[in-house]
């Protein structure tokens, strides 16, 4: 991480504890242990999305898919767990547990990723309109899948994931806790994380250099599609349902997150960290603005005037210093 | 006798009706097999999934084709559908209209055509351009539910409000009929009033943060039934399901169930099969020849609590039971 | 007014004086000063990040000194936007192009300026004219509605040299303008030059090609480290002179000149081809074959667009599978259908388009040059920060890399210390053979020296090296063998002592008439 | 316009033209004067929002704001040609007639737009969550402005705009016929349209040749935002009514349709003629969708798989000529 990571990452922190101190100031419940964890509980499914959003705006592309992905992966794995896969030609019955429930819903999310990253990566069409289309395609199949209804009754084993907690800790920030680490380091301190960098930053420079870049293209939105799995595994089992509309605008609330925590939409600049930063400031602040009991309508205003402020703040300090 | 369906037509709400049979055809001309399409604001929402497949169901046994459309709660989408839908040669439409007062043109073109419109679930607000409107009453099932609400909550106490999708005429009547009888009493006070867009997922997380702020309230009024179990769940969560009652709307299946097992308090069960048969049943009528409908047929929305709720299934009347309508 | 009645030899159209510009922890310049005079061209001279760019960026009004002064014709000026400059009478060629690749020719020419007609559209039919009037004055014969993006490089530098005359301005910056041109159009420019002057406009000259001023230099002024050194006429100096002015001491610049010993042969290249991604479109390359050994220096010579460039691309596997034929390097066959492949073979290549081509600008040093071989620095499966610093600071440090350190983003740097981190980032792989692209392109004097002394070593230590150069003295001196390409074959080779100017410009010239001698 | 640019509206005319003689076998509603009158009344929204949405992708940026600015600028509009506005210290009541209520449309959405554009070109923030921004507060306003009700009974001088035709031609769509050759030249012939070109192409390039490009990249948001406002009148006008919720998620559909007529998202590359293809595809997609009896759920699904295949074929065929 360079330097004017660093500094991005360090506005986006000021904003935050800003955000914070007002908050702890106005109200008497936002600080206390148990909105912290309803605040990490709520941010778990933006952040998890916001990790693989990531990867694929490093490598200098974009996923507007996720939304949908989530929402697919979650019905797909919601049925299985519920009511199996009958194999007739075997006779046989599969059921689900709910570890292979987890790895369904991973790998459903996975497919439709490489399906995304085949499409950027091999036939280099624009992110922004594989994932668009992809958005619409992932939509139509859920509802095909469900029908248009919810599923429902998974099971409490099931929903611990999403609603349990170990030691105070909600579940599901601790599995996001866990990408996050995974993911920093990845990023961080493999050759793919470099890659990864190099190919959004001089796409040009890196294949001179030997790196295969739809292949690491492809494993960003692979590992986006994943993640936008995972999240809706974690989202299902926090509902006890998986609906059609699942996820449905989920996409910008990620690509906000990641990029108030100073990636560059051109690619190249980006980080984990930096999405965990943006999650938190956006999740700190719909629960701000809940808990002040602001109106609707305005919330919607302030929620644009933050993300503005946010970025503003980042763009003029950097100009500064650069 | 059937539920609000007084056939006999009262001279006001005919003269739309009647005015149009004069510049078209006669009734004459009788369609044994026509095409019908179910216009829905959206299917996004299990409900109007319910409420379309119904119609489309009941159409289809009546002998006729039917086609469902997704407007995708998007009143620009549904011009653009009904213009498909009258170049493309339809009979009736059967219709859950977007938006109570910008559809109404819409409709307008339909049945200036010649081609009925029923409006199911939400209103328009015009007496002049729908053939009839089968509708649940809103306001007056909250008008119920607010009663209800006192009476199980008490006179006094803190409360919250999760609204539906903000713009939403449905939205608003149901607020507005809640607090038509909540607010006369001064004990009683809202505390938060958050939108959830009819959504499960926003239910959960909205009500999750309206507990930190007041973790003393002892009830949540939702404008949906898809809130209302979204909102259980981060009351269970907080461990506070003795404390705060909860209150929906709709009478799905998930909620008539938690209502049996002791977890929501109540919901206001509205009749979508119903609606939607019914309005299916008046196209049917319509295509054979049938001019003289009501214009408005308002379906009873009716309250199920712990009492009754034994009477109730999914999205209606268990059957053989209370199922008035049934002709 | 009885001012002026000195008999001064001219009346500086321009001068400078004291400018000071200082970027994040760089001092690019510390108040330095330069003449420009009516009719004369001042060679501005230096290492590379002597600041000579910076100095012209300011003139050119692209960005504002921190503090010093410009007078243009013995008015003061402050420059806010190019702009501005250019309708005070001041234009520039930037060191690096400067073109909307998606537009045409004559629509980049006249940018910001184009002529309209009475509706206020823009008169394509005047644009188009004018252009192709301007574009003849250089000798280049190209279509001023194609896209500029269709056009090779050097056709590219033309058009932005075209446009900058185009201005009719009183003082016209040319920042290293020949670095990507051939001796043909180099001819051409120098006589448009020699126009200018009579023409009594005032020019900058910065090249890092010395030669060059022998044609062209009435002045020199150089500087080092960002400060003022010298200024005085051309005549009154010499070669030995600049050069120990330039880099602070004496040195000599002719490559040792010793016979290589050569050994057994490393790279075997048989019947190369690359088709053009183009459908129906001439192959680029054709059938070409030569042999490279162990501790030779071979150097290919051609005009431009004859195909060297991409002939050092194909053999990196960079074309995929438009190439055809056999190459083995030291003796195990296999022609790389990727770079990763070529590299995994032995084989290094520095391109000639460092920003596009050669480095992640928004990278540091270290991250650049780790990037073709992160395995190196592993540990347990992870990137290690010690031993990529480590491999920085050893590779870094043997070309001499003018940094903050190894984290420091590559975009900062000089166009020289860029070009010495390409070449570090390649000796870091440990190749078997080594490709260079226009090695030594806008890079100093002292730095090319080290660059030739280099190569010299990377030969001794028994490395293949096939280098491309423009520069037909580096060449010469550099090669043991010479490889001659016209229109994508291999025309002549020539050893290192039949080898001449005369010789070489003759072979690459291309044969008009079809059917040469089969 | 250069040969790339020919070629990519040569591939969408070619897939629309496949489109349409699909649809014409397939169904006998689908080739009637009517139905051809009915798309292009359907089309003239996102047609409208296109033209601006084309400067701006020229431009380099994009502009996610334009479904929420329209929405704004049809209140505002609305409301004032239904109550007027009371100048209260004056004592006087100004009414606004029909031609009135345009240009004040057109005004709101160029302010709204000059507010991206100033964020974008002045502050220099990524264009992605400015507009991201203007989505979330510009609805915020429309409810606010609207209390969440739509506005309706506009009168049918002004209905007039969205319903009524010319000689057959519905009048919208010739509003936008027109708006689409006065861009044309725009973009073609005058120096604001090469510019707009050149910075989106090369910034740096048109910066050094004296290009204002902060100036230019500003214009194209205004013409984006009046753009929109204009889009919202003809909606309003065609639906009677300014809902709180107009044209929401309309900036994908408007992206997709600039995209799939040859732009890239990069900047430099796109024609306003392009766009019209693009929407006439996208219009004669949905409508035949919905003409063939096709499931909405199953109308998601194709689609996306349109989008894609609109684009996939436009950049194989492009990479042989590239
Ligand atoms: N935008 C910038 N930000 C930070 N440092 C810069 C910037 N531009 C130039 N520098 C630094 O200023 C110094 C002078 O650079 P300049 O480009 O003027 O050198 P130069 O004499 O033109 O060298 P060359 O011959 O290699 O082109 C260098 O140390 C360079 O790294
Ligand atoms: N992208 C491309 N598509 C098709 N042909 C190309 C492309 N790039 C280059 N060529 C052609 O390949 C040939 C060689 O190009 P190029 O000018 O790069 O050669 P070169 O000898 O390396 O010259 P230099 O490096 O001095 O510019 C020319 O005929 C050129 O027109
Ligand atoms: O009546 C319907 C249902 O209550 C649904 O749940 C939300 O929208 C309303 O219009
Ligand atoms: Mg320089
Ligand atoms: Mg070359």
């Amino acid at each position: 991480m360079n330097l004017t990571q660093r500094i991005a990452q360090l506005q986006s922190l000021i904003a935050l504890a800003v955000l914070m101190i007002a908050l702890s100031v106005s109200t008497d419940s936002f600080l206390t242990p148990e909105n912290g964890m309803n605040v990490l509980r709520q941010i778990s499914v933006n952040l998890c999305l916001s990790i693989g959003m990531t990867l694929v705006i490093v490598s200098g592309g974009i996923d507007l898919s996720v939304g949908s992905v989530l929402a697919f992966s979650a019905a797909v794995s919601a049925w299985l767990l519920k009511y199996g896969v009958d194999l007739a030609p075997l006779g046989v019955h599969v059921e689900f547990t709910v570890a292979g429930t987890i790895v369904a819903g991973v790998l459903v999310g996975s497919l439709l990723g490489l399906v995304n990253g085949l499409l950027v990566a091999r036939l280099g069409m624009p992110a922004f309109i594989v994932t668009l289309g992809m958005l619409s395609i992932a939509r139509g199949l859920t509802e095909l899948w469900t029908g248009g209804h919810p599923i429902t009754g998974l099971g409490d084993d099931f929903g611990w994931l999403g609603t349990g907690d170990l030691h105070g800790v909600p579940v599901p920030a601790m599995i996001v806790a866990g990408l996050v680490a995974v993911f920093t380091v990845v990023t961080l301190r493999t050759r793919f994380g470099r890659h990864l960098y190099a190919v959004g930053g001089a796409e040009r420079a890196a294949r001179l250099s030997g790196v295969n870049v739809a292949r690491v293209k492809t494993w960003a939105y692979i590992c986006s599609g994943a993640l936008s799995g995972m999240a809706g595994l974690l989202l299902t089992a926090r509902l006890d349902s998986a609906t059609p509309r699942l996820g449905e605008t989920y996409e910008l609330d990620s690509i906000a997150a990641v990029v108030i925590g100073g990636a560059s939409l051109s690619g190249g600049r980006g980080s984990v960290l930096g999405a965990v930063l943006g999650c938190l400031i956006i999740g700190v602040l719909n629960n701000g603005l809940a808990l002040l009991d602001v109106s609707p309508f305005w919330q919607k205003v302030i929620k644009g005037v933050v993300i503005l402020l946010a970025v503003a703040i980042d763009r003029l300090s950097r100009r500064q210093t650069a | 006798a059937a539920i609000g369906c007084g056939q006999t037509p009262t001279d006001d709400d005919a003269k739309g009706a009647d005015a149009e049979n004069a510049d078209n055809k006669p009734a004459a001309e009788v369609k044994e097999h026509g095409r019908v399409a179910v216009v829905v604001s959206t299917l996004n929402n299990p409900w109007f999934v319910v409420l379309a497949e119904t119609a489309k169901a009941r159409a289809e046994e009546l002998g006729h084709e039917a086609v469902i459309f997704d407007s995708q709660d998007n009143v620009d989408k549904e011009a653009s559908t009904f213009e498909n839908v009258l170049a493309g040669g339809f009979d009736a439409i059967l219709f859950n209209p977007t938006d109570a007062d910008a559809s109404v043109a819409n409709v307008r073109r339909a049945t200036k055509r010649g081609v009925p419109v029923f409006c199911i679930d939400r209103e328009i607000n015009a007496t002049d351009a729908a053939t009839a409107q089968i509708l649940s009453d809103n306001y007056a099932g909250c008008v119920e539910l607010g009663q209800y609400f006192v009476e199980a909550v008490g006179e006094e106490g803190k409360y919250a409000e999760l609204q539906g999708l903000v713009g939403d005429n449905n939205t608003y009547n149901r607020s507005k009929g809640f607090h038509s009888v909540v607010d006369r009493y001064d004990g009683l006070e809202m505390v938060a009033q958050q939108s959830a867009d009819f959504n499960r997922t926003k239910g959960l997380e909205v009500m999750e943060t309206i507990l930190q702020a007041n973790p003393d309230i002892v009830a949540v009024f939702c404008g949906n039934d898809a809130m209302a179990l979204g909102a259980y769940q981060a009351i269970e969560g907080a461990g506070k399901t003795e404390q705060i009652k909860v209150f929906g709307f709709d009478g799905a299946e998930d909620v008539v169930r938690s209502i049996a097992d002791g977890e929501i308090q109540a919901t206001a069960m509205q009749f979508p099969k119903k609606m939607a048969q019914m309005a299916a049943e008046f196209a049917d009528e319509y295509l054979k020849g049938r001019r003289n409908f009501d214009q408005k047929i308002p379906v009873a929305v009716e309250l199920v609590t712990p009492d009754n709720v034994a009477e109730y299934g999914d999205y209606g009347a268990k059957d053989g039971a209370k199922d008035g309508a049934k002709e | 007014m009885p001012h002026h009645a000195e008999p001064k030899p001219t009346q500086p159209v321009l001068e400078a004086t004291d400018i000071v510009k200082t970027f994040p922890g760089v001092r690019a310049l510390g108040g330095v000063s330069l003449r420009v005079e009516r009719g004369r061209l001042n060679a501005l001279l230096g290492e590379n990040g002597a600041g000579k760019s910076t100095l012209m960026n300011i003139l050119a009004g692209v960005f504002p000194p921190d503090s010093g002064e410009i007078v243009l014709e013995g008015q003061p000026v402050r420059f806010t936007s190019p702009r501005a400059a250019q309708e005070a009478g001041v234009s520039i060629i930037h060191q690096e192009l400067n073109l909307a690749p998606n537009l045409s020719v004559a629509e980049n020419m006249f940018l910001g300026r184009e002529p309209r007609n009475r509706l206020g559209l823009v008169d394509y039919t005047r644009m188009n004219r004018d252009a192709t009037v301007l574009l003849k004055r250089l000798n280049l014969d190209v279509d001023p509605a194609r896209p500029v993006e269709q056009l090779t490089v050097a056709s590219q530098q033309v058009v932005e040299i075209a446009r900058a005359l185009s201005f009719n301005s009183k003082v016209l910056i040319l920042d290293e303008p020949t670095s990507a041109l051939s001796e043909q159009e180099t001819h051409a420019l120098f006589s448009l030059i020699a126009q200018l002057k009579l023409e009594g406009v005032g020019l900058v000259y910065i090249t890092h090609r010395l030669e060059e001023l022998d044609i062209i230099a009435d002045d020199i002024t150089v500087f080092r480290d960002g400060e003022f050194i010298e200024a005085k006429p051309y005549v009154d100096t010499t070669r030995h002179e600049l050069i120990r002015l330039m880099v602070g001491r004496d040195i000599v610049v002719e490559s040792s000149g010793d016979r290589r010993v050569t050994g057994k042969t490393l790279l075997e290249v048989r019947g190369l081809s690359l088709r053009s991604a183009t459908k129906g479109a001439r192959p680029v390359l054709r059938d070409i074959s030569f042999e490279l050994a162990r501790g030779e220096v071979l150097g290919v010579f051609g005009l431009m667009g004859a195909g060297r460039t991409e002939l050092l691309q194909a053999l990196f596997g960079a074309f995929g599978h438009l190439t055809s034929g056999e190459i083995a390097v030291d003796g195990r066959p296999g022609l790389p259908r990727s770079p990763a492949e070529a590299i995994g073979a032995g084989i290094g290549l520095a391109p000639e388009d460092r920003k596009q081509d050669g480095l992640a600008l928004s990278m540091g040093v270290g991250p650049n040059i780790s990037l073709p071989c992160l395995a190196r620095v592993l540990t347990g499966g992870l990137l290690s920060k010690a031993k990529e610093d480590a491999l920085a600071e050893r590779y870094g440090g043997r070309m001499a890399i003018k940094s903050a350190g190894p984290r420091q983003a590559v975009r900062t740097l000089s166009g020289g210390n860029q070009q010495k981190v390409v070449l570090a980032k390649w000796l870091a792989t440990e190749p078997k053979v080594l490709m260079l692209d226009e090695p030594t392109r806008g890079i100093d004097i002292g730095a090319k020296r080290e660059i030739y002394t280099l190569i010299d070593e990377l030969a001794a230590s028994g490395l293949g090296v096939l280098m491309v150069s423009s520069e037909l003295p580096e060449v010469l001196a550099l090669s043991d063998r010479i490889l001659v390409l016209s229109e994508g074959r291999l025309i002549a080779e020539f050893t290192r002592d039949e080898a001449t100017d005369d010789k070489l410009l003759a072979a690459a010239l291309p044969t008009t008439q079809a059917g040469s001698a089969a």
